[in-house]
């Protein structure tokens, strides 16, 4: 039974501690090997939250080839570049605005819930290591390499939400309106609800406030990134409209068959590939050896993910669609996001398996309610993240995470347990997990469609593109070329 | 001279090809299309809603034939594309004012 | 010279070794710190494992690219789908059947020659870092991290003899029929060989029981992976039989271009990425830099592989044929797969080059014997793979490998050298080589050949593809979609 | 503020010099324990280097999509199979003649500037883990782990500017002449300016000889690496001259769009990610936790490229071009790969900001020359790499490479500053980067046009393509196949 | 017996084959073509240069009719593919001296 | 009126464009098409073995003229398309019956 301290994001935080003890006790040649052993250790866990970053960032490839794979090719270069353009977009808001909000927050500390300003003492630490954030000291020559590792692996976090949406809005939306919700993703959107749970916000203390479990938990973002995109991505594509065409005269969904399958399903391999980053890097350090037990979570969910998904939708229209093999494998890794690190083998098969299904159906369900969602963000996403919250609150099973969020009984030294329903952990944890995903679900999916809304309504011509445009295509109007020239 | 233009299934363009070949004939031109007909389309589902293929890959080949070999042509095509399947195809022969070859600037029979 | 305890397959073993020494020696701080270093050095290492597997795990799209871009347009979304389900189809065989049967197997000892029963000591081990199984405990809450790891990277190298006949096998086979090979193969057919050799099994003992050098030896699976799945992969070609106008009325082959060539050449740049994981993680610790050599001798290969390829297909057919250029490569880095570690750069070199000649004389070998692949995946694997296996008894230097398989002097404590003919080390070892190939191409490609034979005559209508529906491509009727549409 | 000893290339350094420091000073455990660290601290940093290698070599498969997708359908299987062979190609001149010329050197003491004979005493190295190199020894069994990582490494960073030309070229080369290229790139032309950089040579003492700061600086490459690669781009494009309709009558240039631009912009994302092994691992040690800096900085950089230079170009010409969001992305990377350990990170958002317009910029230039780059390679490499050399001198701010080169004040003790002008560096940190950027656009332009000028004229025909197979395509009569087959 | 040739927009295809279909017409055959016209192209830059689109993807509808339905066919293709905006197309309509349903071997109206 | 169809090579095209425009045409349709005649095809060999390119790509250039412009059109077409090399094409002539434009319904020479 291991215990984290504090916070999700701290390296080096185990080996580091053992050190500080050793070296008070040591004589001084003790002290100067316990001294290198620690900088190993450090330099380490850094270099794996680098990978980690690296593996994450790969991802928008993943996303792009999904993304367009599964569009028409009058609007592959459009796709595309929105999915590339993200990156950047992101990116921006995120250095200048978004990542201090999210991990600063001392200027903010009533309004997102952070209570210990950042200037006045660390609010994410251990030691020497600490991330620290003091105003825009990440853009200076004082910033650690610990500091700009964290930030670096946390924008790769905030550009995988900033990117679902273009998917459900795909192959109708104005270029210029879609630039400014990536500013707005990376600066605003993303860094709320990350400040309430990753960012030492309210969420993670409710085991403290209103006694659930040990508060919150997402190890690697089932809620704070997926569900919250797919938040996003559900509010757009209700905004935007159906594509012409995807609905029949009589209101019946009909199929705009994606335009290059191949595309799609490299794609997937490559989240697959980037995911190992997303989830196993999550334990910020590479001292903590759960990252193996996350990372062959994350394979065993995404694999039976797959798997059961095509069988489901072979069983449910007679025929293995790519399609939905790619859509399971994918509900597969965003469901085990969350519980990646808490759960048994076991329980990563089943819930890759049930989210494939439950995905499935969550297509099925949102085009019967006239909603367009070219790539399935919103099922995938949306619906597949908010099962992911919820099973940390059924499948954890009590050998890791104990003390998250430094959930402490009222003795102040026994970790709480983080068991989940069926472990015997009651409706505690469920319960902090079903708060978050109610908050994912009216905050922060009202704050997305408020924000679609009003650019909707204060661009000249909406933020949908022209009848025309989108019936010829968006990539000559658009981006002034072609996906595919001779 | 006339243009014999023929509707045929993608995978007996092959045989048309020789059968062309061995009636003596020098030159076709080949288009990709797409047919509608009594063969019909079907449905498919893709990601979870239908979809209807209308259309089935075709293949349309013309050739500019003397008036004389019409008929052979036309059986030879006939015998090479057959399957005897809901879908096979249709020949048509419209009639032709004038052929030039570009290279040589020659014209009417000489030109094919 | 550098020894390896035991078995293939140990995390920390040198480092932990040293260790344990040492802590039986110093006093208490320096036990501290003896521990610390002993931990840290165990989840580097493990972190090298884990990143090995990720690569591996990506190799998948490779195979994917490569396969489909090898193929006709018309069956593009059917074999991109075949490689894109065959990683959870394998997966989820060697997860409830394979891997037990594979690294366990305590109650399968009689029959698959292994001899020492799981359940009642660790086949595999080293200490509190052991890998053990027993049971289906690598499933519950109980499995560490390590055993995660190991199963993991082992899962990927399932996969990708599973995924060997996709390519071979391509453009005629049923989907339905597919999917039952995908799950044979990771519960049953993978895990014997690997049982025999990487297991523990009869195979790396016959330096004992038959005075074979140090037993047999393949560091990554030129044999165990490679040359198994090239097995199965010419035993599909010929039970489907070739593809319908593969061969002219006067039987001489004529070719089916490839539907999109630079698909292919992609798909091969990333098995060459992905390489680096299979080869050089299979040191299983970082703390053994042999992965660097290994990893040099990989490029190396691969690189002197593409290149001679290029001029041997030059020289005989007039122009750089990119297909070939693609096949050299491959064959390169799946012949240095098994002698990575043992040989020299020159060595590697060598084996490259002739390995691209020999894949490339293959080709024209196996479309004369009538037998179709597509892709050239007996040649390139099963071929190259064989020649690989052999090259470690011709080309093995002694400097690394010792000792392999725990193979010692009649003294118990002196190793045996691991050297190849060429290195004086006689036909022991080119012996142990020469068997492992004997029973790869007897008895493994018997099973395949046995298992495919069967499921068409017990699959209705068999198990390749009513020639209506591979005369019309496969991607309608089997998949239900184009791979590209408008 | 870190102080790097002696030359760029030391793995381990700091923790071996800390562990000799100590093994002298404690009782024989504490020797054991320091050992053990000091192997676990190396073992660790050479994992970094394989994984960066790994990282740059998969740089060669963005490449080729980058540079298949920008050019035509006609040409696409010519374009890919350049890029492909040109990794086999360049390793092979490399292996046997580069390598020993840029790191070695001993014989070609005098010739290449380098002062100090391998054979006598090793130029690169750092105790026990040594890169040495003496005569061929990399190629044989006593090649050491350690000096084959750094092969690898090195051998990556050369066939990237071997496959620059490609780009610039495309369309129109030779095969038979491109081969050529390829050998003498690794061989002769690369290992020059390598040599007198990174391998001792003249250019990084400057310091000493002509009190330029700390003498030539280029951190993972904008100098080495791109706009040595740019130089050899410009010279092959005008020795080539443009493809035949790319000027008009009139000689305005007239766009040849490319005939795919998504698999064009998932080139770019490999770039990204494979540049972060390109610049990150540069530190040649995980050790050195600088690499999380520069890991940061290459993303800010990349990030703000793509975002500028997708305004700049709307601003230009109306439209988000997505090659020059590609352009911009890449120009971005480029430039900040010799700067990247060196600047804060403002200063890479700019940097990224800055290469991002005057690549763009470059590109209008270049074309009212009349000179044909169908990819923009000269742009983004050559300009954008001489711009971040000389950014070294403009925006260093003196915390991270003090001493680099070895460069010491007069004392003899104390390092001397690398700090550029705005940090109050003055003009001679300048000076240094602006020989270096004077070295490379006379001498080292000037060896590329020459060979390409002699090989033009000694080659039948000349080296570039006759008119009809230019106008036809090249991929039947160059390499017998299409790239695209139904 | 007819061929009548339209031109039309490609978003149109799905609304001429419904009007098709709907005067009885059992076939016909499509391909995908390029027009130049007075539509005119328009000029683009791509990285940097100008480019000029001179053709505009259009699709070219062909069936064969009997000489009676023709006004019928033309009117429903008419109406079905009008936008009123320039570039909406042209109809044709050429003489056909033979017609062959591969299949049968009918000829005539009955191959139709 | 007439429609003239030419059968060129595809790097002909632009000239071609050019000429006709110059001659005061107004529209033109244009396909992919994949020619087979005496400038024959090659053999490649592609992973060792050997296949036949019997097909290589042509344009197909189809325009209607009033009966007046048929000759000068010709003419313009020949002039732009010839190479003097095999394998130039062919350009045919056929009549057509009637010709509507569909966006204002006019026909005949209007409609051109
Ligand atoms: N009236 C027509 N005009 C033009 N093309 C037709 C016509 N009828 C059929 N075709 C073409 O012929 C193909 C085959 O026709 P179909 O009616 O399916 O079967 P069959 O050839 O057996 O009569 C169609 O796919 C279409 O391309
Ligand atoms: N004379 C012609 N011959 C053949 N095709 C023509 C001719 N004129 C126009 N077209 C075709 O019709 C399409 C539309 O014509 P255009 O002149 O642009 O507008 P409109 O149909 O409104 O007259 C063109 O893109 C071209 O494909
Ligand atoms: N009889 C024909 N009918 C239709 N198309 C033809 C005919 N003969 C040639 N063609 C077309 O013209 C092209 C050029 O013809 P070919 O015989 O190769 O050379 P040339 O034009 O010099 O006579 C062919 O590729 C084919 O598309």
């Amino acid at each position: 039974m291991r215990i984290k301290p504090k916070l999700k994001y701290v390296i080096g935080g185990a080996v580091g501690a053992a050190f500080s003890a050793l070296a008070i006790a040591g004589p001084a040649f003790a002290d100067e090997n316990a001294d290198a052993i620690a900088s190993l250790s450090e330099s380490t866990n850094l270099l794996w939250v680098i990978l980690g970053a690296i593996l994450v960032i790969f991802m928008q490839a993943g996303f792009a080839l999904v993304e367009t794979g599964f569009t028409q090719k009058k609007n592959a270069a459009h796709v595309m570049s929105t999915n590339f353009a993200i990156f950047g977009l992101g990116f921006v808001g995120f250095l200048f605005v978004g990542f201090p909000l999210a991990f600063g927050g001392f200027s903010y500390a009533g309004y997102f819930g952070l209570d210990t300003p950042m200037n006045a003492e660390p609010l994410i630490g251990s030691g020497n290591w600490a991330f620290l954030w003091k105003g825009w000291d990440h853009l200076g020559s004082s910033a650690s390499p610990a500091l700009l590792a964290f930030f670096l692996y946390m924008v790769a976090f905030m550009d995988t939400v900033a990117t679902i949406p273009t998917g459900s809005m795909a192959e109708r939306w104005k270029w210029k309106s879609f630039v400014i919700w990536g500013l707005f993703c990376g600066a605003i959107y993303y860094p709320i609800f990350a400040a309430w749970t990753w960012g030492g916000g309210w969420l993670g203390k409710t085991w403290d406030t209103m006694g659930l479990g040990v508060g919150y938990v997402d190890f690697a973002g089932s809620g704070v990134v997926h569900a919250v995109g797919g938040a996003a991505a559900l509010a757009g594509a209700i905004v935007l409209g159906p594509r012409i065409g995807k609905f029949g005269p009589d209101g019946k969904a009909r199929a705009i068959p994606g335009h290059n399958i191949p595309m799609a399903m490299l794609g997937c391999f490559i989240l697959l590939f980037g995911w190992f980053g997303f989830n196993a890097a999550s334990t910020f350090a590479s001292s903590d050896i759960q990252f193996a037990t996350v990372a062959a979570n994350t394979a065993i969910a995404g694999a039976l993910g797959a798997v059961i998904g095509m069988y489901w939708i072979t069983f449910r229209t007679g025929k293995p669609d790519p399609g939905m093999m790619v859509n399971g494998m994918l509900a597969g890794l965003v469901a085990i996001t969350a519980p990646c690190a808490f759960v048994s083998p076991w329980a990563a098969a089943l819930i890759g398996s049930l989210a494939a299904i439950i995905a499935i159906e969550a297509v099925f369900f949102i085009e019967k309610r006239g909603i367009d969602d070219p790539v399935g963000a919103i099922a995938v996403h949306g619906v597949g993240g908010t099962f992911g919250v919820l099973c940390v609150g059924l499948f954890a099973n009590g050998v890791y995470g104990n003390g998250w969020n430094l959930a402490f009984e009222a003795d102040g030294t026994t970790p709480i347990e983080l068991k989940g329903l069926l472990y015997g952990g009651g409706l505690g944890q469920l319960g902090a997990q079903a708060l978050g995903v109610l908050v994912i679900w009216t905050i922060i999916f009202g704050i997305a469609f408020g924000f679609f809304k009003l650019q909707n309504k204060f661009t000249k011509g909406g933020i949908r593109l022209p009848a025309e445009m989108e019936i010829e295509g968006a990539d000559i109007p658009e981006m002034g070329v072609l996906a595919y020239n001779d | 001279m006339k243009l014999i233009t023929a509707i045929i299934k993608p995978f007996k363009l092959d045989e048309v090809k020789d059968a062309l070949k061995a009636t003596g004939v020098q030159g076709i031109t080949v288009t990709e299309v797409k047919g509608f007909g009594r063969q019909g389309g079907h449905t498919e589902t893709y990601r979870g809603s239908e979809y209807q293929i209308d259309f089935i890959p075709k293949i349309k080949v013309e050739l500019v034939v003397d008036d004389g070999a019409v008929d052979t042509v036309v059986e030879a095509v006939k015998a090479a594309a057959v399957s005897g399947k809901i879908g096979d195809g249709k020949i048509w022969v419209t009639d032709i004012d004038r052929l030039v070859r570009i290279r040589t600037g020659e014209e009417g029979a000489d030109a094919i």
